[in-house]
């Protein structure tokens, strides 16, 4: 290992382990040593500056392979007959972790800043900016893991600070129920990444990434389990990307800080589930990406559905955060691979943008969040206005933004999938969507800022926040636009995070790809594998492959499609929201039905309360009951027969046995009475009936 | 020395002792008299441990423990006498057929 | 039949004979007088075993100890004169029959037992012997026998006199 | 032996420690109660001293199971020997101690637990003096269970156990103490009996050669229990997978799964621990349960390994269960100490199912998941003591709000709860997940369906959570003061065990991995007729 490469993961190390120690000051001494939260947002930028040097080292200066740092967490042997049991634990550092190191720290460090203003009064001020550290920590592990296993160590500790996050102002019941429900149903998808662990560990005895791939390539994991392992690995994903069915926590965990939100809920860890689907990405089957692209269409659609119809601002952000890890989870799913991640960087900035803006609207509404008492903002709060704008351009997918370079990828891989497998329900899901997004963005834009206020006196008392708090807002707004990724803003290609980040080659056996997948015949490909590529995480290699070529083809149809679409969306927006030629409650009223239904969130959270939740509450008191009365009742009647049978016993005891005994005493007693007048009570008359005896015995026993 | 009275007559006498001892406690009212007849039963016993001495079947132990019983007899004497006079005091009778509190 | 033996059977008649006047004597005084001389009898026949020293003791303690103190025990009983001594014959006859029963048997046995030859050189002397068997052998016992006498002598002390002091209280 | 103190070996120090402390406290007067708990809190601390110096000395690399020359500080005399007893012939008993890498652990931790315990009985205030000695009686039972090697000697102990438990919670328990002792009592009596049986049943099954006589006689000794070659052709437990060997493993599986407790065998489990003081549901949850697990281990699984292959399907049948019901019954529960033991409950179960997968990672998993839970559950318990001794009341729905009122607390209670819940850096994590793996590789359908406990588990803790600690505080909570200095001292041991077990669990799977490893290869090779010893 060469020295950068040292000085890189050790760098890598202090950044994973910075927010933790700032976490243990906090924790321990925040009572104590006043502004430690000045400390915690120091050592997040410092752990921003060591990403930052790391990427551009790796990325864009030495163009290093892929950096790993293994060694030996639990070893208990090998015995004659069985693998034995190793766990090899480490960290690794290729383009994606490198990329996200800076997406993680940049973000996080903009909310503790952010975080400065919106939290100053809290009453848990420190041990908000503690678990903020304690976040950081996990995510950057989640980052910076090279093994299944160790994701999935931190993958937990991020649904534990996500859990004490949204939490944050427990003594509101709905906050506490939200921390709750957001854990319990990460646990759902997270049982089944545990059961996929177990699949990979039991048939490859590693859980780092490289050995698993060569296992699989190997062979030693093929067919139907290799399926399942894929799709229940994705299972995590589905929970903490909040993918359809397991979406229901994301808009609850809203309960949270705002700025919680925009990290938690909005940039990091919720796109940690594409993180995942990205690194398992060589061993997904072709099966299993088609589950995840249908997952990824159907949760885009549905959120975006719901989202028209929300009124709370942040409930419409957390409704299009799940319908954007939608689609990047499509985007993985169908096989645009680097768009999906470039969607995940460019989402992160853009969205935590949105969430600082609108916890900027919100600390200056006084923690109002209903739109409807919202409006004409626009006056007030220039700064966040314009940045709302960039940002919403951006999620809707209009040129010049960096959301339009990554979308647009997606939906031209999603239509290439569609030219592929002649399946265009995903295509057709994913443009429809487009619409939806321009609609609720500009929707949310305009009743919160532009228009007349209804709340006035909300509004006389809003003002423009403080810097701490526009700061940020503008560093995301800057990198919502596509300068920072590419100098051409209509070819995502040709940005450095699709270059550097580039589609593995799947390991699984050719049977169960997907045919367009695998390479096209070296003599017909256009172009040849270029040596200088940049190698990645298992074994991957740039080539050229149908679904490429299928790519090319589709672009420019999907890039002119998905820009009318925004553009009507936008237009439609303002149609009904700003110039009201249409009368919105006229309009909701015409399709009452799918407008409550939508409202309703799809009744999803009814129904698996009536499902799931009563039915494991009702089997649980059943089964306390059985507890309590039927084992234990056993219990009791084994013990309650003993005591009957005892007492049956004790009657025979009492009558038959002591029966006997009595008659024998009353019968001696009888004999007594005869005997009685032996016993004169004198001496004398003892002596003589002593001597009889001897007597008696001498002659009864005399020999001769 | 041939002796024609050998040790079966010492016996001999023993036993009728023995008998009267007996006899006189077993018939006797007066506790005295009792007390009599054990003095008896005693000498009886004791004429049989010095006749075996004298005859070769005790070593002269047997002439001690006659002499120990006749400690005893002392004793005995003493202490029932008391108890007589102190019954005799508060019964105001000797005799053993009267002296029968526990009894009743 | 030489001196010894006719000694023998003048002894025995005696003791015997006034043994009997013990237990069927209707006066408690007679009958203290002839235990006295059974005593006597009795102390003679040990000398005529060659047991000298037993038979002083015997003299000594019996005659001089004992009866001395039995004569004093009739004579505080103020009304040991007049007790009727004797049961009644319905109750004299089965101790009769047994105490006879008992009296053939224990002789018959003595007389038909083949008791070893008799050829034994009778000790010369007794008194030293039994002395130093008392210091040597038997000296546990002899120590216990003087801490008993000493306790019976206490204790008829005590008895005969706390009772005599309640009855004073009455 | 070169482990010894003042002449006496190491073991037996430890094991009788508590005994001598015992009578200390018999003899200090009446009402000198401090000087009671000095000296009980100094045989526990030197106990602990002693479970450190052992730990320190012992050797990783050998292996004990069935394996005499693996044992560690190794103490052997004869104890009993009784010449011609009627038909029992020439019985001897061995006092025979040592240690392995499946002892360690629990030594370990009965040390740590009787300590802890102490401090948390520091409060007693009825008859401290009875309690004490109890106490330390106890102490010298359970640490007995875990040193012995002859199986008389192992039921000696287990049975010395029972009686001070059963005065412990008999006594100074809540107010339905009676009916929940007797109920311990009886049921474990019955689960003791069983071991009895099987144990004579063993003993006239097997003969050795008396090294000393040189004539055959039959022995207690585990070790030579587990040598088929020791059996008597023709006696009742000999051969290999005949009918009463499997009726012997059964019998003798009842009589540890009452002690797991193994469901239907639990009901025992929440009646006790509701009534019993706190120290004693912490002694209760933390080593009493793990006696059962331990004893299929030391005994069950090495003396019948026929049987163990045959049964390790419905035994891991049994964890799912224990794992699964165990949850479900805990989320129904208002009373906060009764929801803890029913996660004592689902908790075991994991070491049943890991220990039943009897591979590598299973029994290591089970193994560590022991220790580990020991640990997690004396803090949930210790936990729930905190509060009833302030509030006296253990109802669920009584609390809330307490983390603005009791910030040290909550976060004492977060770590254990996050523990119990399965939190990767804290301990229960690696040996869940060791258990899981190992109970893939063997029962894949059995793995995946218990794996819903991991969901169960974080329900109800959370719900409980939320329910004591968020929310609003009510008015009458107003006054309570937060964890003492005596509190903190029983809990930060245990922290510190379980946030450091949870990130090196080396640490203790590392003196683990000989022994359990000859375990799992002696049970496949000797169950399946191969091989039977080295």
């Amino acid at each position: 290992m060469s020295p950068i490469d040292t000085t890189l993961l050790n760098l890598a190390i202090a950044v994973l382990f910075l927010p933790l120690a700032g976490f243990t000051l906090l924790i321990f001494f925040g009572k104590k040593i006043p502004r430690l939260d000045l400390v915690e947002t120091g050592i997040l930028f410092l752990s921003l500056a060591f990403s930052l040097y790391i990427m551009i080292e790796k990325i864009f200066i030495l163009h290093l392979g892929t950096l790993d740092l293994t060694f030996r967490w639990i070893d208990i042997g090998a015995i004659v007959g069985h693998p034995g049991f190793v766990l090899d634990i480490g960290i690794a550092i290729d383009n994606i972790t490198a990329i996200m190191l800076v997406v993680v720290t940049l973000i996080s460090s903009l909310v503790h800043l952010f975080s400065f203003g919106y939290m100053r009064d809290d009453i848990r001020y420190i041990r908000y900016y503690a678990y903020l550290g304690f976040f950081s920590f996990s995510m950057l592990g989640i980052v910076l893991s090279n093994n299944i296993l160790m994701m999935y160590v931190f993958w937990e500790l991020v649904g534990i600070s996500s859990y004490l996050l949204i939490g944050h102002w427990y003594e509101k019941k709905s906050a506490s129920d939200a921390g709750k429900k957001a854990f319990i149903v990460n646990r759902v998808g997270d049982v089944g990444f545990f059961i996929g662990i177990m699949i990979v560990f039991t048939s490859l005895h590693t859980v780092l990434f490289s050995g698993i791939f060569k296992g699989i390539a190997a062979g030693q994991l093929s067919g139907p389990l290799l399926t399942a392992a894929g799709i229940l690995i994705f299972c995590g994903a589905v929970g903490k990307s909040a993918q359809f069915p397991l979406h229901v926590w994301l808009p609850d965990a809203m309960e949270g800080p705002t700025p919680v939100s925009a990290l938690i809920h909005a940039a990091t860890m919720v796109a940690a589930g594409v993180y995942l689907v990205a690194r398992v990405y060589p061993m997904l089957t072709g099966d299993a990406l088609t589950v995840i692209a249908y997952i990824g269409a159907v949760t885009a659609f549905l959120a975006a559905t719901i989202a028209i119809t929300q009124n709370d601002i942040k409930k419409v952000l957390a409704y299009s955060t799940i319908s954007q890890l939608g689609y990047m989870i499509l985007g993985l799913g169908v096989g645009a691979f680097s768009a999906g991640f470039f969607h995940l960087v460019t989402h992160a900035a853009f969205k935590a943008g949105l969430f600082l803006g609108s916890g900027s609207v919100i600390y200056a509404m006084h923690h109002e969040q209903d739109m409807r008492r919202m409006g004409g903002l626009r006056r007030k709060m220039p700064i966040t206005y314009w940045a709302f704008v960039i940002f919403s351009l951006s999620i809707s997918g209009i040129p010049f933004t960096s959301g339009f370079l990554s979308k647009d990828s997606i939906l031209g891989g999603a239509l290439a999938y569609g030219m592929l497998s002649g399946n265009y329900i995903i295509p057709i899901l994913g443009y429809g969507v487009v619409f939806l997004t321009a609609f609720y963005m500009f929707r949310l834009i305009i009743m919160t800022f532009h228009g007349e206020p209804r709340d006035h006196h909300k509004f006389e008392h809003a003002k423009e926040s403080p810097a701490v708090m526009t700061i940020p807002l503008v560093v995301l707004a800057a990198l919502s636009l596509f300068v920072f990724y590419t100098f051409n803003p209509f070819s995502p290609e040709s940005s450095w995070v699709m270059k550097s980040v580039v589609k593995p080659e799947s390991v699984v056996p050719a049977a169960q790809t997907r045919g367009w997948d695998n390479p096209v015949p070296v003599e017909t490909a256009s172009v040849p594998s270029t040596p200088n590529t940049l190698p990645q995480m298992g074994n991957q290699t740039r080539s050229v492959t149908y679904y490429g070529e299928a790519l090319e083809e589709s672009h420019y149809v999907g890039m002119g499609l998905s820009l009318t679409l925004a553009f009507l969306g936008i237009l439609a927006a303002f149609v009904v929201y700003q110039w009201k030629k249409v009368d919105a409650e006229k309009l909701k009223q015409s399709v009452k039905p799918v407008y409550t239904f939508l409202l309703n969130k799809w009744y999803f959270d009814e129904l698996y309360g009536a499902t799931v939740v009563a039915g494991t509450v009702g089997v649980s008191k059943a089964f306390a009951w059985f507890d309590g009365h039927v084992i234990d009742g056993i219990v009791n009647g084994a013990a309650a027969f003993t005591r009957g049978a005892s007492s049956l016993s004790g009657k025979f005891d009492h009558y038959v046995v002591d029966g006997l005994v009595n008659f024998s005493a009353w019968f001696t007693g009888l004999l007594g009475k005869g005997v009685r007048r032996v016993q004169t009570g004198k001496v004398q008359t003892y002596i003589v009936f002593a001597l009889l005896g001897v007597l008696i015995i001498f002659f009864a026993f005399r020999q001769f | 020395m041939n002796l024609h009275v050998g040790l079966t007559d010492f016996l001999v006498v023993s036993a009728i002792l023995f008998s009267l001892g007996i006899y006189g406690v077993v018939t006797r009212k007066n506790a005295i008299m009792v007390l009599m007849g054990i003095e008896l039963i005693l000498n009886s016993a004791n004429l049989n441990f010095v006749a075996f001495t004298r005859f070769g079947l005790m070593n002269l132990t047997g002439q001690v423990i006659a002499l120990f019983v006749i400690i005893l007899a002392a004793a005995e004497a003493a202490i029932l006498l008391a108890i007589v006079l102190n019954i005799h005091q508060q019964l105001d009778t000797v005799n053993v057929d009267e002296v029968d509190k526990l009894k009743n | 039949m030489n001196w010894y033996d006719i000694a023998f059977y003048a002894f025995a008649i005696v003791t015997v004979v006034s043994a009997v006047g013990v237990v069927f004597s209707r006066n408690i005084l007679y009958a203290a007088f002839a235990l006295l001389f059974t005593f006597f009898g009795i102390a003679a026949l040990y000398v005529l075993l060659t047991a000298d020293f037993i038979a002083i003791t015997q003299i000594l303690l019996y005659v001089g100890g004992i009866l001395v103190l039995i004569i004093f025990g009739v004579m505080l009983t103020s009304r040991a004169f007049n007790v009727e001594v004797k049961r009644g014959l319905l109750k004299r006859i089965p101790a009769v029959l047994v105490v006879g029963a008992m009296a053939g048997t224990l002789i018959g046995v003595l007389t038909t037992t083949q008791w070893p030859s008799s050829n034994f050189s009778p000790y010369e002397d007794t008194a030293r012997p039994i002395g130093a068997l008392l210091m040597t052998q038997f000296v546990l016992p002899f120590e216990l026998a003087s801490v008993l006498l000493l306790v019976a002598l206490i204790g008829a002390v005590i008895i005969a006199r706390r009772e005599k002091e309640r009855g004073a209280q009455l | 032996m070169q482990y010894q103190f003042l002449g006496i070996g190491f073991l037996t120090w430890i094991t009788f420690l508590p005994v001598l402390g015992m009578v200390v406290v018999l003899l200090i007067p009446r009402g000198n109660t401090t000087a009671m708990k000095w000296t009980a809190l100094a045989a526990t601390v030197l106990q602990l001293v002693f479970a450190v110096l052992i730990w320190i000395n012992f050797n990783p690399s050998l292996s004990g199971i069935n394996d005499a020359s693996g044992f560690q500080f190794i103490e052997k005399t004869r104890w009993i020997d009784l010449q011609g007893v009627g038909w029992f012939g020439h019985v001897a008993v061995d006092y025979f101690l040592g240690i392995d890498g499946l002892s360690l652990p629990m030594v370990i931790l009965t040390a740590i637990i009787s300590f802890v315990g102490m401090i948390a009985s520091w409060n007693i205030n009825k008859a401290q003096k009875g309690y004490f000695a109890l106490y330390l009686l106890l102490d010298t039972g359970m640490m007995g269970v875990f040193v012995a090697l002859d199986m008389f000697l192992f039921y000696v102990f287990w049975e010395l156990m029972l009686l001070p438990m059963y005065f412990l919670i008999g006594i100074w328990g809540g107010p339905r103490r009676e009916y929940a002792a007797i109920k311990f009592f009886l049921y474990t009596l019955l689960g003791s009996v069983l071991i009895l049986l099987v144990m004579l049943g063993l003993y006239f099954s097997v003969s050795v050669k008396d090294p000393t006589t040189g004539q055959m006689m039959h022995t207690f000794n585990m070790l030579d229990f587990m040598n088929a070659k020791n059996f008597d052709p023709n006696s009742l437990l000999g051969g290999l997978g005949t009918y009463w060997r499997y009726v012997a493993f059964i019998a003798l599986f009842i009589g540890f799964a009452i002690k797991v407790p193994v469901f239907p065998f639990h009901t025992w489990l929440p009646d006790a621990h509701v009534e019993a003081p706190t120290a004693i549901s912490v002694i209760l949850a933390g080593v009493l349960l793990k006696m059962g697990t331990y004893g299929f281990l030391r005994i069950s699984f090495p003396i019948f390994p026929d049987a163990m292959l045959k049964f390790a399907f419905p035994l891991a049948i049994l964890g799912f269960i224990n794992i699964v019901y165990g949850a479900l019954c805990a989320m129904a529960q208002t009373d906060f100490k009764k929801m803890i033991a029913y996660s004592s409950i689902s908790h075991m179960g994991v070491v049943l199912l890991g220990i039943a997968a009897l591979n590598t990672q299973g029994v290591a998993g089970g193994v560590l998941q022991m220790f580990n839970h020991g640990i997690v559950t004396a803090m949930l318990f210790l936990v729930v003591g905190v509060i009833y001794d302030r509030a006296h009341t253990r109802d669920l729905s009584a609390f809330g709000g307490l983390a603005n009122q009791m910030p040290v607390y909550t976060g004492v209670m977060t770590v254990a709860f996050f523990a119990a819940i399965g939190l990767p850096g804290l301990s229960e994590f690696v040996s869940e997940m060791l258990s899981y793996l190992g109970a893939f590789q063997s029962f894949q359908w059995v793995a995946i369906f218990s794996s819903i406990g991991i969901v169960l588990t974080a329900g109800y803790m959370l719900w409980a959570l939320q329910r004591v600690f968020l929310g609003q505080l009510p008015d009458k909570w107003k006054g309570l003061p937060d964890v003492n200095g005596r509190e903190l001292v029983a809990f930060v041991p245990l922290m510190v065990v379980v946030i450091l077990l949870g990130i090196f669990p080396s640490i203790m799977l590392h003196p683990m991995n000989a022994s359990l490893n000859h375990l799992v290869e002696f049970v496949q090779k000797a169950g399946s007729g191969l091989v039977a010893t080295k």
